[in-house]
């Protein structure tokens, strides 16, 4: 897991790992990180995730290793 | 569709990018677009704006995004350059090329990448109050 | 709103035109559109056009325009340049510049422009066959 | 009388002077001028015309001593 912009004060570390049950949707990661970090859960509908440098939804199947980046939205240019 | 991107911490050096462009004698418009850093946010006075970039993924979605508009228009060549980290008030954060036959479509394609870029580019931005 | 027009046999020079830049802190983006004469026109290849100019009604038109877009944006600064005589295929022949506080006002503005410019300046085009 | 671009090479010349009555409009400066430059008949639907620096529509009341210009349709940039 890693943590981007205000969501790594949010969380207070830039990165930490999460156990979670094989075949967990990212939806699932999502509430489980919301409950071990609750200053994210504020922003939990805005958030927007990414599986390594792709971005996922819900649905995706997380495997073993995974690189999950949560992150809110963001504001280039 | 030729593709450069750099995402940098340094000055964006406009006239340099000038000199190293290279076009084809087939191609009729050049669209450039400076996005620069304002006085405020909002309300707020700023000096400046601090980009934070999550760079691999931001390249891969770039790529993306290249790949779209190419299927999109008929573009020779995008250069994109993104600067991070702190960018003080007037000075550029964001400079895109677009190299195109005709006028139309190298506006439509850069104006696409931009807004895109927007929505999906993992650079988020800090001000910096006064 | 500033404005600057040159009509002129010069050669467009980009980076000494963006160096000359002065933008107040207020402003965020900047679009310049560059027209480059291409290697064809219709069907025939060319080696350059040779532009004409009814060089005081041109000034005269331009002007007008300047004003219509200043009423319709908040365009800080318009430049504009377009050179006259002898234009060879791959160099710049039109060079427009439309500063503005938001980038699709500045998109907007250096469109309309473009396009009213290519229904109202008395400048014409002579092909050079190659 | 001006004539600009591929009209000054129908017309033969750069510039003229054309006499007509007074309080004539402009459609009737250019059909004298068609009539004595008959190669600019073909071209009658799409001229521009301008007095002075400014664009006049037909019904436009020519002065003694107004600079008229003739033109095809622009195409600058």
């Amino acid at each position: 897991m890693k943590f981007w912009s205000y969501f790594r004060d949010h969380a207070g570390c830039p990165e930490t790992e999460i156990e979670i049950e094989n075949g967990a949707t990212l939806a699932k990661l999502h509430e489980a990180v919301c409950e071990q970090f609750p200053k994210l859960d504020g922003s939990k509908n805005s958030t927007l995730k990414a599986v390594g440098l792709e971005y996922e939804d819900d649905e995706f199947i997380l495997s073993d290793g995974d690189e999950v980046s949560f992150f809110p939205p963001v504001q280039g240019g | 569709m030729k593709t450069e991107l750099t995402i940098s911490t340094e000055p964006i050096d406009e006239a340099a990018l000038a000199k190293r462009r290279a076009m084809d004698d087939g191609m009729g418009a050049v669209v450039c677009f400076l996005g620069v850093v304002r006085e405020s946010e909002g309300d707020d006075a700023i000096i400046a704006i601090d980009y934070e970039a999550h760079e691999e993924m931001a390249r891969r979605q770039f790529e993306l995004l290249f790949d779209e508009l190419s299927q999109s228009w008929p573009v020779e060549s995008v250069r994109l350059v993104h600067r991070i980290g702190i960018v003080p008030v007037n000075e550029p954060s964001l400079w895109v090329e677009v190299v195109a036959p005709h006028r139309a479509e190298a506006f439509d394609a850069c104006q696409f990448l931009i807004d895109e870029m927007k929505q999906k580019v993992p650079i988020w931005k800090k001000p910096l109050p006064a």
